[in-house]
């Protein structure tokens, strides 16, 4: 038990340590597209600010690698910005978005705050669910490399709750079918439409299930209220 | 010139049957009496007194407490005379002299004050008497009066140097032959004045003039880094009290702060 | 103040004397310690089996005498008299060693020199 | 003692900073009483700057906060909480570090709602941290202990950890020197503020966040800072403490003595911790016109050195060829014997880099009661045509703490991080607060902030004094301009050339627009005791003054590779005396053991041209003595005996030379310099230009060794081995 | 009775005569006495690899019915410790068995038998093992 709680927290590490997919001489560079887009990004910042794109350039060097961060792309981001190498790591260990060891192509990010552990079919019922699917645990990656599942804190879709996050989207209003549904696409190569899913009374966006309860008549046009004189 | 001054202390009764009388003349206790002029009642002190002694074992009986006083007083009047009655008399029975001790005071004209502890195991009481002195002025030994005095006043007499006259056998008791000085005194070194070592080409112990070859050990609890010297010294507050101004008036200041 | 100041001062406060009660007889107790110390040097020597003559324990007691001889205030010579029979007592009757008779003559230690060289040899700090 | 550093920071903050020259500072004055702030810290008035903050106002006011996170020297992070106090009309305590002072404003220090704060952030800064006071370097000396104690609660409501523990956070190897237990760090960052703005080296951060926030490199790198010990003292807590010192004592038992550093010729004040006769640590010593209250890694940690390869016995060499110890007075026999054999003028001596003022002296009363004029410092310098004779020639005339107002600053030569690296903090501090340009000639290096490399060569230099080179422009344009030469450049080849351009392009620039009084000419020397022998009249060419006639030569410390057996005369006897068996010893036919610069009172005089007093902490090991007192003796035994015979004496004597010499820690202005620049025109020469300036200080590893003391530390070498596998 | 008498100062002769004829005729005898101040008659036990002879005689009483002749090697500077483990044992009624009829075991990490070297050049003089505090230089070889 203790073992395993020392070999996790290793592995959680915020110090970094070489791995032969992780040094200092891994090879790393934008690809000229997104040399581009990094010089735009640059240049949204004022000259000797360049520090400020920092936040999206590592998003943009996460994005090219595969959803994860090396060393080597931190430091070549530092290069890139002037910034010492340290003050990048420093950003890059305190967002829980850049993932700073290697990921599943699918990175399932699973909320289990109060709101999602409440709401619908709850949350546990959908950890439970793709725990089942994918037969691995939070924090561990599939042999094939294509999902690592997370348990992360609140992301901010609590009316939709329970939901979980694949890489970019949002899947919420999730029952054990829609979850099962979501993932059988995603393993047979299909990319299931993100938001509200049908199981839970299917809805648009994050309007109340039982339909409109408030702002139901037609807006007022222009000029309602206003004195007649005016 | 010599001050006596007797008080009574009691483990249950200390909170308020406190008197410190104070006498001119001359030292030597079982004289000094006869010369007792006034009785001087102070209560100054009260408030440290009552600092020191606030743990009680037993539950105050304020009889009990009330009787010792009168006691005490009737002591600080009458047994100044006969400081053996202190010894024998019947509604004390202070047969037992636990202790002498020495204080040395430098700036005082009598720098020396020594200390007689009496108790009482009859009534589980406890007397202290004090007497003061010079270095030349000597007192009168206790030894007749109290066996055990012996060696405590030997004890006194070797640390302040305070002569004990009708000693039966007064001589050091702590120190070594041929040491010179009174280590207790304030004005004596804390290394002393000579320091021993075996000589090994005369081959004995010679006592020579303090060279102090050995680093003198020494703490410093200062940091280095003191950030709060502010804090670490807080200045404990001493309110001065007249010697008019009752206990009383004193404990209710302290409340009212 | 010299102490023959002090004794007035406290003379008139009525001073308890020591044991004398008058110069004469202070300085009586001197002579009659000084001569039983001269009268013991003999027996220091061969009691205590000590390299040194009586002459010279002689001219030590002298000595240790006339280091006090600035001495007025009776008391004073009294307190001096009474430590001087103490340790005449503690010689006689054997209770001090060699070490301590000897520690009057000082030999080990060293006389100071205002002489550099000797001092750089012998690492004395100037 | 116990208030010493409490008064010096009061002073610090209560007394403008020091200028050099008055005349700027005198308009802002009148103009700054004139928009002060009034503010009533526990009902008492304190009259402040704008921009002061509540804690420094505080701290005028006599009152001290409680803090971990705010430090003088450092920016404000605000991070630590320690510091809350109430302020009136202010809904919630405020961290007095960083609030600065309004107008009116009623600071309560020691209101129930401050002390309620403090107690409240003691509490959650001592859930995580370990009680392992006991075992802990810090221990007695910790902030946190100390404030605990004096601000602390009784009690904890954070009962979990006995159930699941204390956070605990790796160990990071940052290096030989600093010790890292990051369990103990409380994440005041105070180390990676250090290190970023004083340093220069951004090697330490804050990786991490919430409970898992830790202070460290994030990958495993060495702190490679040549000032990285100060972030041992900068430490509240035991997180970072020195390697070398690692459960060897405790603060309370060591005996403090203050003195001067003598690995660089800053003059850097320090404090000894000594415990029975033994140098257990250097600490820094608050004086603001030199090392603030930095020192450098070699000062600090150089000290085990002290301890071994000391000479520790006179040793004469037999017949055979081997040294072999003998007594002093055989020693100085033999000595005597062949120096008075010798005859006058065949006698030189040679003065090396640790040497004190009173020793210099005696070594030339001796020498010139013999008859001899040849001493020198221990240089590589060809031939003797420095202009020396006038001291504004040889020390930072300016003054260290002039670079405080300097606008433009130029190094010549040398790698001044490493060669003064107190010195090199100060430019970065105003490189970054005073928007300093420096530039460089020379070998470019690393000097932790940007500057203009403009050359290598002496033609820059010389393209620089006739306006043709590139920067020349920005350059006069400077009102404020330093001009710092390397001493050890002014030794080297080109020495007189350097001293020649610089001096005119000194002078070109005074003219120019800088302001009157103010010295541009500055030099930088690199060793201790370069300064003392210089006013002291020894020459700075050691290799000219030494010929094939020199029967018998005095090396007095003089350990640097300059001197060979090979340049003298085959009978020449050579006799060193010095602490620590180095070159110099190994070369020699006659040891005689000095004591260095722990053991002995002794003045030392450092580049600013400020003399300055080391303090016996330890006694000299073995027969060694201390230095001046065994030229005493000898000079006795050679028929012509010196007429002072105790320190005082010495110093007067020295007193004589220069007065100087005894008004300890005031740097003594040097006059003279138009006297100064016109003996450079005189001997303007022209010579090869295109030569580079060389520098035998590219990197770190280079900084660790370079005295006798620093090459007997296996510290130090640790160090260098450290450096050379970073990569 | 004289005859008894005359018989008994035979027997005592012829006693002392076996006696000095066991150890090696009358210039030996004197030898003998002179080195171990008795002379004894005894049967030999056996001798250690040293030349240190034991004997047993138990008409003497115990205690003194066991001995040892040092070999001649040592002179006069025999001493107790000389005599090795087993036939120490031996010697002062640990066993009645002397080592030659049963030999001790032989380890390989056993060594020689050592005597008491007190007051020799080889003595142990203890040292301290604490590092100095102060490490002297210690000059370099002349280099030729």
């Amino acid at each position: 038990m203790i073992r395993k709680l020392i070999l996790a927290a290793a592995e959680n590490s915020i110090q970094h340590r070489d791995s032969p997919e992780n040094n200092s001489n891994t090879k790393f560079e934008f690809t000229p597209e997104n040399l581009k887009r990094a010089e735009t990004i640059i240049s949204n910042y004022p000259k000797g600010h360049e520090a400020a794109a920092c936040l999206p350039l590592l998003d943009l060097a996460q994005r090219q690698n595969d959803n994860w961060l090396p060393i080597s792309a931190m430091n070549y981001v530092a290069k890139l910005l002037g910034m010492a190498n340290m003050r990048v790591y420093e950003v890059a260990t305190f967002y829980t978005m850049y993932n700073r060891q290697p990921v599943g192509k699918y990175h399932v990010q699973i909320c289990t705050t109060t709101p999602c552990m409440l709401g619908g079919v709850g949350s546990d019922v959908i950890m439970e669910t793709i725990q089942k699917k994918l037969k691995i645990k939070p924090g561990e990656t599939t042999p094939d490399n294509m999902f690592t599942l997370s348990e992360v804190e609140c992301l901010g879709a609590c009316v939709n709750a329970p939901m979980i996050q694949v890489n970019d989207d949002y899947y919420e209003d999730l029952t054990v079918e829609d979850t099962n549904k979501v993932f059988d696409d995603l393993i047979a190569g299909r990319k299931p439409k993100p938001g509200p899913m049908s199981g839970q009374n299917h809805r648009f966006s994050c309007e109340p299930k039982g339909g409109l309860t408030s702002l139901t008549s037609p807006p007022t046009g222009p000029g309602f209220g206003v004195r007649s004189d005016l | 010139m010599a001050v006596a001054a007797g008080r009574i202390l009691s483990n249950h009764l200390l909170k308020n049957s406190l008197r410190n009388c104070v006498a001119s003349g001359l030292p030597g206790l079982t004289k000094v009496c006869n010369q007792l002029k006034t009785i001087n009642v102070h209560n100054s002190r009260c408030e440290q007194l009552r600092y020191e002694t606030t743990t009680t074992v037993r539950e105050a009986v304020p009889q009990a407490n009330a009787q010792l006083e009168e006691y005490g007083k009737m002591c600080a009047e009458v047994l100044p005379k006969y400081i053996q009655r202190a010894e024998d008399h019947h509604n004390g029975q202070f047969l037992n002299l636990s202790d002498i001790a020495g204080i040395d005071i430098p700036a005082k004209t009598n720098r020396f004050e020594i200390v007689y502890n009496l108790l009482s195991l009859r009534y589980n009481a406890r007397i202290r008497l004090r007497t003061y002195t010079d270095e030349l002025s000597p007192i009168d030994s206790l030894c007749s009066v109290f066996i055990a005095a012996n060696w405590y006043e030997r004890e006194i007499w070797d640390m302040y140097g305070v002569y004990f006259s009708n000693h039966p056998d007064l001589r050091r008791i702590l120190t070594d032959y041929g040491f010179e000085g009174h280590p207790q005194r304030k004005d004596f070194p804390l290394s002393g004045y000579v320091e021993m070592r075996y000589d090994e080409d005369v081959k004995r112990v010679v006592a020579e003039p303090l060279e102090l070859a050995q680093e003198f050990r020494k703490f410093e609890l200062g940091s280095e880094w003191e950030q709060f010297p502010a804090h670490r010294n807080r200045e404990v507050k001493v309110r001065q009290v007249s010697p008019g101004e009752s206990f009383k008036q004193v404990a209710k200041e302290g409340e009212d702060k | 103040m010299s102490s023959s100041q002090i004794t007035t001062r406290i003379s008139q406060q009525v001073v308890k004397p020591l044991i004398s009660t008058s110069n004469a007889e202070a300085k009586r107790r001197v002579l009659k310690l000084y001569r039983a110390w001269y009268r013991q040097a003999p027996f220091v020597v061969l009691e205590y089996d000590i390299p040194i003559g009586e002459k010279e324990v002689r001219a030590k007691v002298r000595e240790q005498f006339e280091k006090n001889k600035h001495v007025t205030d009776m008391r004073v010579i009294d307190m001096l008299v009474l430590k001087g029979q103490m340790e005449l007592k503690e010689t006689a009757n054997i209770w001090k060693q060699k070490n301590h008779v000897m520690n009057y003559f000082k030999e080990t230690e060293v006389k100071k020199t205002d002489d550099f060289l000797t001092n750089f040899y012998e690492g004395h700090h100037v | 003692m116990l208030g010493y550093r409490f008064l010096s920071k009061l002073k610090h903050v209560l007394r403008p900073r020091p200028t050099p020259s008055v005349g700027f500072a005198r308009s802002q004055e009148a103009q700054a009483v004139a928009n002060k702030l009034e503010v009533f810290i526990d009902d008492q008035k304190v009259v402040v700057d704008p921009g002061t903050t509540v804690l420094q106002a505080c701290a005028m006011a006599g009152v001290e906060i409680p803090r971990f996170c705010y430090h003088d020297r450092l920016s404000v992070a605000g991070n630590c909480r320690m510091c809350l106090v109430e302020v009136e009309k202010s809904p919630k305590p405020v961290a007095s570090c960083a609030m600065p002072v309004m107008n009116g404003m009623r600071v309560k220090t020691d209101s129930p709602v401050s002390r309620k704060a403090r107690e409240g952030v003691m509490e959650f800064l001592l859930v995580n941290h370990p009680l392992d006071c006991p075992i802990c370097d810090q221990g007695g000396e910790c902030d946190l202990q100390d404030q605990s104690m004096a601000f602390g609660g009784d009690k904890s409501r954070f009962v979990d950890n006995e159930y699941t523990g204390k956070r605990a956070v790796e160990d990071k190897d940052i290096g030989p020197l600093v010790k890292t237990i990051m369990t103990r760090c409380i994440q005041c960052t105070r180390c990676v503020r250090f290190a970023s703005e004083v340093a220069g080296v951004e090697d330490l951060g804050t990786t991490g966040r919430g409970n898992d926030m830790q202070i460290g490199t994030y990958v495993e790198k060495l702190f490679a800072s040549e000032l990285s010990g100060n972030v041992i003292d900068l430490c509240p807590v035991g997180a970072l403490t020195g390697k070398p010192y690692a459960f060897t004592s405790r603060p309370w038992e060591l005996r403090r003595v203050e003195s001067i550093d003598v690995m660089d010729a800053c003059g850097s004040n320090i404090t000894i911790g000594m415990r029975s006769g033994e140098v257990m640590r250097i600490v820094p010593r608050v004086n603001e016109e030199i090392n603030e209250e930095w020192i450098c890694d070699k000062a600090r940690f150089a000290i085990d050195g002290l301890s071994v390869q000391r000479l520790t016995s006179p040793m004469v060499k037999s017949p055979e060829g081997y040294l072999e110890n003998c007594d002093w007075e055989d020693a100085l026999f033999c000595a005597a014997e062949k120096i008075t054999r010798a005859g006058a003028g065949n006698v030189a001596a040679v003065a090396g880099s640790l040497v004190d003022a009173e020793s210099l002296v005696a070594l030339r009363d001796f020498l010139h009661r013999l008859g001899s004029e040849t001493l020198t410092v221990n240089s590589e310098h060809p031939s003797d045509h420095l202009v020396n004779d006038l001291r504004a020639s040889y020390i930072f005339n300016s003054g260290i703490v002039s670079v405080e107002d300097a606008d433009h600053v130029l190094f010549i030569g040398g790698n001044p991080r490493l060669d003064a690296p107190v010195l090199n903090a100060r430019v970065r501090k105003c490189w970054i607060h005073n928007e300093l340009e420096v530039s460089l000639i020379g070998q470019d290096v690393d000097l932790t902030y940007h500057h203009n490399h403009l050359g290598e060569t002496l033609s820059t230099l010389e393209q620089l004094l006739d306006g043709s080179h590139a920067f020349a422009k920005t350059m006069y344009a400077a009102k404020r301009p330093l001009i710092i030469v390397n001493g050890k450049i002014l030794c080297g080849e080109n020495g007189s050339r350097v001293q020649d351009l610089a001096l005119k392009l000194a002078n070109k620039l005074s003219q120019q627009h800088a302001e009157d009084g103010w010295n541009v000419y500055n030099v930088l020397q690199t060793e201790a005791s370069r300064v003392a022998a210089l006013d002291l009249g020894y020459k700075s060419s050691s290799k000219s003054a030494l010929t094939k006639q020199t029967k018998v030569l005095y090396l007095l410390g003089a350990d640097d590779e300059v001197i060979n057996r090979a340049d003298l005369a085959d009978d020449c006897f050579i006799i060193y005396q010095g602490h620590h068996g180095d070159r110099g010893a190994a070369i020699a036919d006659l040891v005689l053991p000095g004591a260095c610069y722990t053991e002995k009172n002794a003045t030392y005089v450092n580049t600013e041209g400020r003399a300055q007093q080391t303090r016996q902490a330890a006694t000299p090991p073995g027969l060694a003595r201390e230095d001046w007192k065994i030229i005493r003796a000898l000079s006795e035994i050679c028929g012509v005996t010196l007429p002072y015979s105790s320190l005082s004496t010495a110093r007067q004597r020295l007193c004589e030379v220069s007065p100087s010499f005894s008004r300890y820690g005031d740097q003594e202005e040097a006059l003279f310099f138009q006297q100064v620049v016109s003996l450079s025109e005189d001997s303007s020469e022209s010579g090869a230009t295109n030569e580079k300036l060389t520098n035998d200080m590219k990197d770190l590893s280079h900084f660790y060794m370079t005295n006798s003391i620093s090459r007997a530390s296996r510290t130090m070498a640790k160090c260098v081995q450290a450096f050379k596998d970073k990569d | 009775m004289a005859k008894i008498a005359t018989e008994g100062i035979l027997a005592k002769l012829k006693k002392v005569k076996d006696i000095v004829k066991f150890n090696g005729g009358v210039w030996n005898s004197i030898v003998t006495l002179y080195r171990t101040d008795e002379l004894k008659q005894g049967e030999l036990v056996g001798e250690d690899k040293y030349g240190n002879k034991y004997y047993r005689n138990d008409e003497h009483i115990m205690g003194r019915n066991k001995w040892v002749v040092y070999s001649d090697k040592v002179g006069m500077n025999y001493d107790g410790s000389q005599v090795p483990a087993e036939w120490h044992r031996w010697l002062s009624d640990m066993t009645d068995t002397p080592p030659t009829v049963k030999p001790p075991l032989q380890h390989r990490w056993m060594i020689d038998h050592i005597e008491n070297k007190t007051g020799t050049q080889q003595r142990y003089v203890p040292y301290s093992t604490t590092r100095a505090k102060i490490q002297s230089w210690q000059p370099p070889a002349p280099s030729k």
